[in-house]
């Protein structure tokens, strides 16, 4: 557990060190989101409506975004292969380096949203399905993002590669994201939803940081 | 209703009204407050700083 | 005692070398020689596991190493060309985050990162983010790794590389306590390491 | 403009505004306060509302007067290199962050009883939201640049594109549909407001630059004072 | 000219060889474009209403995303040092960058515009709009994140500081595209838009590369 | 001739020497020695106009530098750390993408490039993409650009790091051609490069 905590450790430092990483993921979902009402117009009640939708979007987008932090930079300086060599289970040390992606992205996304709701004036029924769906969704990102970042390690500039592996991933937590808020916004069940949702990050737990880590092995070939 | 609770009742909007002045104080003193302490450590450091190179200074002397 | 039989390496699809031995007891050193290209490097990483051979294993204290990576991986230290040093964190930071990772239940760590810095001359360094280094002090920063937690077996890429008459002589002595206490070598060279007593293992290009 | 490039001189006329500038405003925002809350009446079209004018105005006006402070001490950095320059443009960035984020958030608060709602994409409403962004882009640059000498050239360059694109934005944005009030003081023939709500605005506007000044004055001498320490930390190291 | 000429073709060279950077930037676009209707739902009106919106974002998105293939790639391995070093002007080479990458990211962009667009129902009127505001809209992109990638060099994993610089910077190319698009749509007058956006991309082509120019020495120093 | 008066450089706000003087004259060669950090990598990209100087001026046959700083770099190479070697790209087009930058007119590219890569012993290698060559190869092929297009001064960060001997040969072959042709080196070094009648540049650690 102790070397387990010191890699997230590690992780969370680096984050904190190189420019606020945290305060900046952040940033771009604020940005993505205040860039809609500029394309599609300022009519409340349209806005109010593809409000779930474009949550969702941006912020797959900028868990999407954030994922080159998660192994590339080790990779180019060699501490991969080091963390690697550090005795310890690789798919521990992927999981460790997850859950810090997780804490210094999904979760500042998960705070941010229902300011964001308010901007894009989504109906206040939806507020708690929004927060329920993105706590259990946002890990799901962290998760999957790990295998696509993984199997971009050795291709030169792969941000683009990146998204095109690791967006149609996503696509079953937005669908299921949006449903729930979507339910809940019109007065229905969105337990259903959330449960679906649930059972996918679950099973991404064990499947995830697993392949995640038979990719690292392979880049570091 | 005496004169001091219709004040603080604001004409019905005190919940708009309070809370807009609240934050801009709040706001003003927080920076206020960070601006003047680190201005404060950072004229400790220096002091520090210097004394000790004197210091180091006058041992090499 | 840590063996290698019969390896063959490859490289993009190509055989690099191949039926190739070598043996290393407590206390030796076994550098790598050979031109540009010969399989150095390669040589090195599979010794670290980290690449895959073509044929032959590897075998430590007569246990097949691919029985079980990890315990293999956590007694060895690999020094290569990318020196894994992160600009953001200190001189200290960069030395003690590794062996936090490394040996999380040992509590002298403080105390191991001060003498290995002191051992190559950075330690008035210690407070210095990396990016400010040269590059013969970002190598030095890379090389006290090998004194902040003790590994049996050092595998290194060319550890000289930037390094002033200062420097290499602080390897020399690091090299050579480490081997009195039993550790063993493994370097990939061009130029004189300065060490007695060692093993050449000459690699010749096919 | 260069006799204030010594250092020292600076931190000694700074030692002198920054308390006659900080007891300026405190007595003239505890004046406006008074005025604002106590003396003026309620609108007779937004009851108690209007208190909150005093301000939201001088917030937004602050947010924009600070950057445009900041475009014009970065020019003066970029083109006459004047060494302080640089320090007058990195202190005046929060405090325009600040007045920025209030303006936003009184605009917000007000907004609710007015328009129904806590926002709208407007035209003025959406330009200081971006105007807050470059805020943030710029302080982030200077953060996560490390070397000073680097870090200020860069984060000038930007300031200066920024400035380009405040006015584009605002254009660009007022085509839309404004649902926001017009100028009604700053206008070519003389404010339409009426004098019993001038003043008490006027007076929290003043209030509101004092605390400028000197809040830049004490942020000025701590960006000096952390310059020096950091020259004196690196001699220090490879001594 | 020849030398200029020399740089753009290196660096569309590089572009085909790394993975096809080209293709993939498409891709990125053709993606986001396709959340979308995922993410607010299939109806035909509202998607139509909405097409100019997200065609502009999702293009937006997609340039500065490519940014970071812009500088960062030469300047870590030493390239954009010996381009300072060729005996060229800078601002002349920071153009010619810039001229490759609108061919290898705008160019494709505007080419899969109007198909995107028949996906999502948009009024058939506009599409010259939207052809006409993207060719003179995607160079503004370009030039503009230039000075972002510039600036943000020296920065470790810039990305995200890299949206937070640029993205305030392309809202005024964001209003106009999506104004002009909608006057047309609207059967009103586009011209006045697409000649502000005109504007704007004439005054960028001096500004920019010489202020990415002054961005990139201060990175070498 | 080149030359430097009185150069004094700042890096990250701290003086790393001052009040420098240094001369090259045709054919000659000047080597710059001293301990890790003591700045030959800062001078040398004084030179090459990459860093700015903190006092101090630059002359080219008597002209100051600063005045065209252009025309200064057209006439230089600079080898540095990072080889600007593209992996993507094969040898040959690395060595000749930088030919037909800096030399457009030139109608003799391809034979330069050829020439270039037999000198250093990488011809057969010429079809190889970057990315599968070795250490040595990848430095190889960086050096081998001096030869692909002529500059008459050349700068070299520690040009033999990871050479071997037969690479390190290359070099020092290429280097007298380079003198016998009136051309200058400013290079920086730990180990011996092998060079006769060069003159040395002793920096301190300040
Ligand atoms: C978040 C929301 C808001 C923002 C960002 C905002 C922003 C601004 C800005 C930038 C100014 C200065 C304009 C200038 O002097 O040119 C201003 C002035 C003003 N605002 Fe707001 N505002 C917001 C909401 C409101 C609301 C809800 C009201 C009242 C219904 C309001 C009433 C005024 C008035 C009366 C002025 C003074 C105009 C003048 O006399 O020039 N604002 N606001
Ligand atoms: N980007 C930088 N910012 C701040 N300081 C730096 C930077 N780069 C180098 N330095 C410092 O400047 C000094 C000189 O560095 P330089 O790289 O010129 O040394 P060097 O002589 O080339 O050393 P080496 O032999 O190790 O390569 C070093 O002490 C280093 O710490
Ligand atoms: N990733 C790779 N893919 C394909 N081939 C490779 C790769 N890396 C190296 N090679 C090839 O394998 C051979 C051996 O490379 P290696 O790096 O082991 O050599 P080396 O002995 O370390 O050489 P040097 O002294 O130059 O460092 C070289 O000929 C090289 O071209
Ligand atoms: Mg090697
Ligand atoms: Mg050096």
């Amino acid at each position: 557990m102790k070397p387990f905590l010191a890699v997230i450790a590690r992780d969370l430092r680096l984050a904190v060190r190189q420019g606020g990483a945290t305060f900046l993921a952040l940033v771009f979902f604020l940005l993505t989101v205040t860039l809609f009402p500029l394309g599609i117009g300022p009519e409340p009640a349209l806005l109010a409506r593809v409000a779930p939708g474009v949550l969702w979007v941006a912020a797959l987008l900028a868990a999407m975004l954030s994922l080159d932090r998660l192994f590339q930079a080790d990779f180019e300086d060699g501490s991969l292969e080091q963390l690697t060599l550090s005795g310890l289970p690789l798919g521990g040390i992927v999981l460790a380096k997850i859950v810090a992606h997780w804490l210094t992205t999904g979760l500042p996304l998960l705070l941010a949203a229902p300011i964001l709701a308010v901007l894009l004036n989504m109906n206040s029924e939806g507020f708690a399905a929004l927060l329920l769906s993105m706590a259990i969704g946002t890990p799901a990102l962290s998760l999957i993002g790990a295998i696509g970042a993984a199997l971009t390690l050795t291709v030169r500039r792969g941000g683009v590669l990146l998204s095109l592996l690791v967006l149609p991933l996503y696509i079953p937590v937005l669908i299921f994201g949006v449903a729930a808020i979507d339910a809940a916004v019109h007065g229905l069940n969105a337990k259903p939803h959330v449960l679906l949702l649930a059972a996918l990050t679950l099973a991404a737990v064990p499947l995830c940081p697993w392949a995640a880590a038979a990719a690292v092995k392979l880049s570091l070939e | 209703m005496d004169g001091m609770g219709q004040f603080f009742a604001m004409g019905g909007y005190a919940f708009y009204v309070w809370p807009a002045f609240a934050i801009v104080l709040v706001v003003m003193a927080l920076l206020w407050f960070a601006s003047v302490r680190g201005w404060r450590k950072s004229e400790q450091t220096l002091a520090a700083l210097r004394r000790n190179r004197r210091q180091r200074e006058s041992d090499e002397a | 005692m840590f063996q290698g039989h019969d390896i063959a390496c490859e490289r993009g699809e190509r055989r690099i070398f191949s039926g190739l031995d070598f043996e290393i007891s407590p206390g030796q050193a076994l550098v790598l020689r050979g031109p540009n290209g010969c399989g150095k490097t390669s040589l090195l990483r599979i010794a670290a596991t980290l690449l895959k051979t073509a044929t032959g294993r590897l075998f430590w204290d007569g246990a097949d190493v691919a029985e079980n990576p990890e315990q293999h991986r956590a007694r060895l230290h690999y020094i290569g060309h990318q020196d894994a040093v992160k600009g953001a964190l200190t001189v200290r930071e960069n030395i003690a985050t590794w062996s936090q990772i490394r040996r999380p239940s040992d509590n002298r760590i403080d105390d191991r990162t001060d003498a290995a810095m002191a051992a190559f001359g950075i330690a008035h360094l210690a407070e210095t983010p990396a990016q400010y280094l040269s590059a013969g002090q970002h190598r030095r920063t890379a090389l006290a790794r090998l004194l902040a937690s003790r590994a049996a077996l050092w595998l290194l890429d060319e550890p000289t590389v930037s390094l002033d008459a200062d420097g290499t002589a602080c390897l020399q002595q690091a090299i050579m306590e480490h081997r009195a206490d039993q550790g063993m070598v493994m370097a990939a060279t061009h130029i004189e390491l300065g060490l007695d007593d060692v093993e050449f293992l000459q690699l010749k290009t096919q | 403009m260069h006799y204030f490039a010594n250092p020292a001189r600076f931190t000694r006329l700074a030692g002198i505004i920054q308390p006659w500038a900080g007891a300026l405003a405190a007595i003239l925002l505890v004046v406006g306060l008074y005025l604002a809350l106590v003396v003026v009446p309620a609108d007779y079209q937004q009851g108690d509302t209007v208190r909150i004018m005093f301000v939201h105005v001088p917030s937004a006006w602050m947010a924009m007067f600070c950057y445009s402070f900041l475009a014009v001490a970065s020019a003066i950095a970029l083109i006459w290199k004047h060494p302080l320059a640089d320090l007058a443009a990195k202190a005046s960035a929060p405090i325009g962050a600040g007045f920025t984020f209030l303006a936003l958030v009184t605009g917000s608060i007000w907004g609710k009883p007015m328009w129904g709602t806590w926002w709208v994409w407007d035209a003025r409403l959406t330009s200081v939201l971006i105007l807050f962004f470059l805020y943030l882009g710029y302080m982030a640059l200077w953060q996560s640049i490390e070397d000073g000498q680097k870090a200020a050239k860069a984060a000038a360059v930007l300031a200066l594109v920024g400035a380009i694109n405040v006015p584009i934005i605002k254009f660009s944005v007022d085509w839309w549909n404004t649902l926001h009030q017009p100028a009604s003081v700053l206008r070519m023939d003389g404010p339409a407001i009426h004098p019993s709500m001038l003043w008490p605005l006027l007076i929290m506007a003043l209030a509101f630059k004092a605390y400028f000044v000197a809040l830049l004055m004490a942020r000025m001498r701590m960006e000096l004072n952390l310059r020096r320490i950091r020259a004196l930390r690196l001699a220090e190291r490879t001594s």
